[in-house]
């Protein structure tokens, strides 16, 4: 089982290592993702959204929907902790 | 699991210490727009602040001034608040969480619709963050026991 | 050489996730199952965040014209990126309400076996199916 | 010879399905009704069946699509000469058989009567199903149905040696069509691009020699309804049946569906010309032969009269196989027109051995010594039944088997010549003793229990009997139908 | 109505959950109609989605109003349109089915439950509608987590179960995410049609190349795809048989489409195919999975954990006509998600209604039951005949077509593994309705022995949706041609 595991895990390392070959150094200002979709946020989150924080405006408008969802999510984690550990007065006595 | 520890030192200092944390945790949530922070920020330093009171007083305590049922609306009435935002810009005519079209019914601009559409989910946000934190603190800490038995 | 300074960020990302990784399905205690898999997913996070860094900017808070002179250009070359932090954001609350169904998990195996070890477990479970 | 559209095919298959649906709602409360059900199905089915003939007597075929399933690929009826013989054989002897197993039933107030005949409409649906089937999806489709709907049947004694037998029936069959027959289908459709049935057939010319040989292979193994050995024992193991079971599915309709699948894919799917250039006809020819003796030499050590029986039918329906693989004419109209020549006095023999099991709860051929005073309806009948699978003119026997010599000198096989009268040799070496053993031993044993025939199952088999020998004596109707078959090609 | 409908099947069953605990607390009863209603409502919407797809094309549905890539985007077409057809109808039934059994397992958390038995289902409908690759995680994970909490409500050893589940679906959600980083990184897009426009020029990378790789497998371990199903017999055992049944029939299938649309829509077939051996490796990884399945299957003496096998052998067969790559394949994969949805759903309700009435569901309990339970015995038998692809149940006809695709790419191995499980998974059934209706009963055996047994029907909320599958399953199949031609032929992939 863990020599399994150790195989499994220096796969998945090589295999990340092997990919980081393309990508771009840290902190390069030029790379896709810093270039494609982010730019129009920053420029435009003021005179469409009246917010200068761009993390607040993407987080709450330009990408809401992902934000219901996570809301959903930890409303989700409130709702399954109580059903699982909440004990009532008949399994008490048993 | 949490006894009580009568410790006058701790509960003196947390009665200090836990309204200006409230008080914090609401600029934050309210702030977000020009400072970092919101929502979620806001609300888990919201639930710190019970949670704090629960570690320095028992549970008995804490649930005397948020019991198990107001958890669970509060935490519910959140996600509804910001789904229903969504849902009030779908009656407008406008998609799912257009904020914009709230303009239509507030004196503001577009721009500002928006901003306002934003802190009205953030507070969504905050409200079902505190909760949740609050009542998953409680039923870890007291494996449950605490929840009374809905009939 | 430079290949190596220059993404030690990936580096760093990649020896945490393996040491998370390997924690998570190698340890036979549930709880430290538990710990390799926060750091699992701290290490995706921090592979996030630094993808949307560059070089001397600063956090995607916008000062021009906050307020007065709105029609201002912005040079979003001066901010960071800010959708890696938003997908962070996201990707934080799930792993702490992960966290907290798999804690809920762990009480109610508890109540049932009175261990979080998991051969014993597998243990009690054999000796339960004899008798 | 043009196609006529019409919907009887169609409701054909689909009479017994609601008679199966009615009979299961109605169910044990009242018996009669549920009895009724079964009768006006099968009447109703043999008129329908009946009334489709005159137009194929014509050279017409009947066609009716149901549904189309794939593109190119429909669940279609179509009606031709051979389909309709095999039809009219198997739904008029459904009638028959239903009274006699109304009164099997209740003289020996079997259990789970309802499933009983439910699942004996639902056969018989299926067998009208592939037996007018236009393409060999179809008949799969059908193929596997009879398979599953027998397979209660076997297994309703409920007993642990049924349970045995039922397992073995399924495992041959659902496994050798899952194996085998699917697979050859499929190879088929990949090779020819249709699975309808032709005159010409369709793979010549699609494939490689060894491929359509493969195919052809894979198909004799997978059709292990004909039980050709070494896929034979299933059939002595489904003898574990009630016998109206054993005497209609397995004398008659599942095992002739097996062979009449056999047919129709040696003659429209490979075609003539093709099995002869592969020389594959006449390998068939030998393996069937191969079985008819082997076959029979079993059945003469068999002291259970349903495992002779069933033995007996092995062989016999080699004889169809023969019959077509030496293609030949008149080898083609023997080997077809046995279908229903065998149909009749085989289901006879049943018939009797049910009545004796009955009257006397015998089944074994060593206890039924004297029994001829006691039931002489039954076991005349029998004896008739016997003379005709013998071959004995002016039995219904003797037209197929002189057609089989004919075709087997047509084809210059003289071998194949030897084998037929060798295994009526035999046949004559296994029937005879039992109905010498009934009509002129003394009973040893002292007791005599009061054993008297059952009208309600003696009359059936009388019929039966009576028909078996009038095929013999006036044969056109059958040999215009099967002479239809053989003029189409 | 119709132009909003694409939201509206999310967040009807979304709001509907947060206002059940509100409800819930304070009228208990109402939870379980409020459920009902709303799955229904869902049909009806996702009925007129797939109507508007076929009549108007695909549909495209901005959320906030902002356009892609910078905003979230909603892309219907003909296959998410039939996926969630599948998801919501079966959401539905099971619903109606659930309600004995809730009572019956765990009375006192009947609003916990069906909360989050709805946001189960807003997750699967979730990540079958959206086109944005982040947001799909999201609701993978909404999904992810309300599982594992109803799994873990199950019988003795469901805990531990759904926590093994918990840490591998969290390392396939991580895969994932990861995956999507990769991609973000390479293209800096998250959208799945803008991505689609953006990879080709970058099939060379390592990144985006790592980036399938990390796709596939996290998405693998989400649909138990053989060998990384070790979670599931464990899961879908112990779990409540409601839960096991939705589970079973859908969550497997969703997992299926999102690898469809990672391997087809985010990347090209010509990258998945042809640059990458993904679907040869796939092909025999799936092959692997049949016959794994029904060997294990027929070692099995409880009928859910056989089930479970079955299943994975099932999720085998889809994989199977996915990978061949060419227009047969597909349709019978996708013909297939739908009939084994309906087949497997029939036997795993069928599995707990005889726990629900007998309190076990090994194969020596289900001796007999076909006088105690003849409904409920005949459809399980009708989905077991499916199961296996015996004509004319539904599921020989998804086969047909997946041998014929499998034959059409010349994988004559793949044809014959196909027809090899189909025997298995029968030996492995035979043994089950052997004991249901043959099994020597124990007392003397002459007619009226059985008769002692008395009928004693699975109740009415339960049997319906039982027989509504089976019945499913008997006529679906006839119409196969007609649903690939109205829907499946418009779902499959360009260059196959």
């Amino acid at each position: 089982m863990r020599f399994l595991a150790f195989i499994a895990v220096i796969i998945t390392g090589a295999l990340l290592i092997y990919a980081t070959v393309d990508m771009p150094n840290w902190g390069d200002p030029n790379s896709p993702a810093n270039i494609h979709v982010s730019p129009r946020y920053i420029e435009k989150t003021i005179e469409e959204t009246a917010t200068p924080n761009a993390v607040t405006s993407v987080v709450a408008d330009y990408r809401g929907y992902d934000t219901m969802g996570e809301t959903t999510v930890i409303f989700t984690a409130g709702i399954v902790c109580i059903l699982l550990l909440r004990r009532h007065k008949n399994d008490r006595q048993t | 699991m949490i006894g009580r520890l009568d410790n006058v030192v701790i509960q003196t200092v947390c009665r200090l210490l836990i309204p200006p944390i409230q008080l914090f945790a609401l600029y934050v949530i309210a702030h977000g727009h020009y400072s970092p922070g919101g929502g979620f920020q806001g609300g888990c330093i919201l639930g710190a602040s019970f949670i704090l009171m629960v570690i320095a007083y028992d549970i008995k305590e804490a649930k005397r001034m948020m019991s198990e049922k107001v958890n669970t609306i509060l935490s519910s009435l959140g996600v509804i608040i910001y789904s229903g935002i969504g849902v009030v810009c779908l009656i407008l005519s406008a998609n799912y969480l257009d904020y914009g079209i709230l303009n239509k019914i507030l004196p503001v601009t577009i721009a500002e619709a928006r901003a306002l559409g934003i802190f009205g989910v953030e507070v969504g946000v905050g409200i079902t963050v505190m909760a949740v934190m609050v009542s998953i603190f409680l039923n870890l800490a007291s494996g449950g026991e605490h929840g009374e038995t809905e009939e | 050489m430079e290949f190596i300074i220059g993404k030690f960020n990936y580096w760093v990302y990649i020896i945490l996730m393996m040491i998370g990784f390997y924690a998570m399905i190698a340890k036979s205690n549930l709880v430290k199952k538990l710990v390799g898999m926060n750091i699992f997913q701290t290490a995706i996070i921090l592979f996030f965040i630094s993808i949307g860094s560059k070089k001397g900017v600063t956090i995607p808070i916008i000062q021009e014209g906050a307020g007065d002179a709105v029609n201002q250009a912005v040079n979003s070359a001066r901010y960071m990126n800010p959708l890696p932090h938003v997908l962070m954001l996201t990707a934080i609350v799930v792993m702490v309400s992960t966290f907290g169904v798999a804690l809920a998990l762990i009480i109610m195996i508890f109540r049932k076996y009175k261990t979080l070890e998991e051969d014993e477990i597998l243990e009690s479970l054999r000796s339960g199916e004899e008798n | 010879m043009e196609a006529i559209s019409s919907i009887k095919p169609l409701l054909a298959v689909i009479v017994s399905l609601i008679a199966a649906f009615l009979i299961l709602i109605t169910g044990e409360r009242a018996r009669n009704l549920r009895e009724f059900w079964t009768i006006l199905a099968s009447v109703v089915k043999f008129a329908i069946v009946a009334s489709m003939v005159s137009p194929i007597l014509e050279g017409n075929v009947l066609e009716y699509t149901v549904i189309s399933i794939l593109p190119g690929l429909s669940l279609q009826f179509r009606v031709d000469a051979l389909g309709i013989l095999f039809a009219l054989t198997a739904s008029f002897l459904w009638i028959i058989t239903s009274f006699y197993s109304i009164g099997y039933m209740r003289s020996l107030n079997e259990h789970a009567q309802t499933r009983y005949f439910a699942c004996f409409a639902i056969a018989l649906s299926a067998t009208m199903g592939v037996a007018f089937s236009a393409n060999l999806f179809t008949t799969f489709i059908f193929y596997e149905i009879i398979t599953l709907s027998t397979y209660p049947l076997v297994a309703h004694k409920e007993t642990s040696e049924a349970i045995k037998g039922a397992r073995r029936y399924l495992a041959y069959l659902l496994g050798t069509s899952i194996a085998f027959l699917l697979l050859a289908i499929f190879l088929t459709y990949n090779a020819a691009g249709t699975l309808d049935f032709s005159n010409q057939g369709i793979l010549a010319g699609k494939g490689s020699n060894a491929l359509l040989t493969v195919i052809f292979i894979l198909f004799m193994a997978g059709i292990a309804k004909a039980a050709m050995m070494p896929l034979h024992s299933w059939l002595p193991a489904a003898m574990v049946a009630p016998t109206p079971v054993s005497a209609l599915l397995h004398a008659v309709a599942v095992v002739k569906v097996g062979v009449f699948t056999v047919i129709r894919v040696a003659l429209y799917i490979f075609g003539i010309d093709l099995l002869s250039r592969l020389g594959l006809g006449t390998a068939l020819a030998y393996f069937a032969s191969f079985t008819i003796i082997a076959a029979s030499i079993i059945a003469l050590r068999q002291d259970n009269l349903k495992l002779r029986l069933a033995y007996s039918t092995i062989s016999q329906l080699s004889y169809i196989i023969l019959g077509v693989a030496l293609l030949t004419p008149s080898s083609m109209v023997g080997g077809i027109i046995h279908i229903t020549n065998h149909a009749f006095s085989k289901i006879t023999l049943f018939f009797c051995a049910g009545s004796i099991y009955c009257a006397a709860h015998k089944t074994n051929i060593s206890q039924l010594s004297g029994i001829g005073k006691k039931m002489p309806w039954t076991m005349t009948a029998f004896f008739i039944a016997s003379l005709s699978m013998i071959g004995v003119p002016p039995a219904g026997g003797f037209i197929s088997k002189w057609y089989l010599a004919l075709g087997s000198i047509e084809a210059k096989e003289i071998p194949i010549l030897a084998v037929i009268i060798v295994s009526s040799i035999l046949n004559a070496a296994y029937f005879l003793p039992i109905t010498y053993k009934a009509f002129f031993e003394k009973q040893d044993d002292a007791h005599h229990e009061e054993i008297k025939e059952i009208p309600m199952v003696a009359i059936p088999l009388m019929i039966t009997a009576i028909i078996s020998m009038l095929i013999g004596i006036y044969p056109d109707y059958f040999l215009t139908l099967t002479k239809e078959v053989i003029r189409l090609r | 109505m119709t132009a909003q409908a694409p939201i509206l099947i999310i967040i009807i069953p979304l709001i509907a959950s947060f206002l059940n605990v509100i409800i819930g607390l304070w009228r208990k009863r109402l939870c379980y109609p409020l459920v009902i209603i709303t799955l229904g409502l869902s049909v009806i919407l996702s009925i007129s989605i797939l109507n508007t797809v076929i009549i108007q094309g695909v549909i495209h549905y901005r959320l906030g109003g902002w356009e892609p890539p910078w905003g979230i985007e909603y892309v219907i077409d003909h296959l998410n349109a039939f996926i969630l057809i599948i998801v919501s109808f079966i959401s539905f039934t099971i619903a109606i089915y659930s309600k004995r059994n809730v009572e019956q397992e765990f009375p006192e958390k009947t609003v916990y439950f069906y909360t989050i038995y709805l946001l189960l289902v807003t997750g699967l409908l979730g990540i079958t509608i959206t086109g944005d690759v982040f947001n799909l995680y999201v609701f993978l994970e909404i999904t992810s987590l309300a599982v594992y909490a109803l799994i873990a409500i199950g019988r003795d050893k469901a805990p531990l179960a759904s926590f093994n589940y918990l840490i591998m679906g969290t390392i396939g959600a991580c895969f994932y995410l990861l995956g999507v980083g990769y991609l973000y990184i390479a293209t800096g897009s998250l959208n799945m049609a803008d991505l689609g426009r953006l990879l080709p020029d970058l099939y060379h990378s390592k990144a985006v190349l790592v980036a399938f790789a990390f796709f596939v497998v996290g998405v693998a371990i989400k649909m138990a795809l053989f060998p990384l199903h070790v979670w599931l017999p464990d899961a879908y055992t112990y779990a409540p048989s409601t839960v096991s049944a939705f589970a079973a029939s859908t969550m497997t299938k969703v997992g299926v489409y999102v690898m469809i649309r990672i391997m087809f829509t985010v990347f090209e077939p010509r990258f998945s195919i042809v640059m990458l051996p993904s679907t040869e490796i796939l092909g025999w990884v799936a092959s692997g999975a049949m016959i794994f399945g029904g060997i294990l299957a027929i070692a099995q003496t409880d009928v859910k954990r056989m089930l479970s096998y079955i299943l994975i052998a099932e999720v085998g067969y889809i994989v199977i006509g996915v990978s061949v790559a060419n227009r047969m394949g597909f349709t019978g994969a996708l013909l297939h998600i739908l009939f084994d949805a309906f087949t497997m759903a029939c036997l795993f309700m069928a599995a707990g209604a005889v726990m629900h009435k007998t309190g076990e569901t090994s194969i020596h309990g289900f001796r007999r039951l076909h006088r105690r339970m003849p409904l409920t015995m005949a459809a399980f038998s009708i989905a077991a005949l499916s199961a296996i692809g015996v004509p004319p149940f539904a599921g020989f006809f998804s086969k047909w077509y997946l041998v014929l695709g499998a034959i059409d790419a010349g994988k004559w191995i793949f044809a014959v593994l196909l027809l090899l499980s189909s025997l298995l998974i029968a030996i492995a059934f035979f043994r089950v309705i052997e004991n249901i209706y043959f099994a020597p009963s124990d007392h003397a055996h002459n007619g009226v022995g059985q008769e002692e047994i008395v009928r004693d029907e699975t109740p009415l909320s339960m049997l319906v949706p039982i027989l509504t599958m089976a019945a499913g399953i008997l006529i679906l199949g006839f119409f196969s041609g007609k649903i690939v031609s109205a829907v499946i032929q418009f779902t499959v992939p360009g260059g196959f």
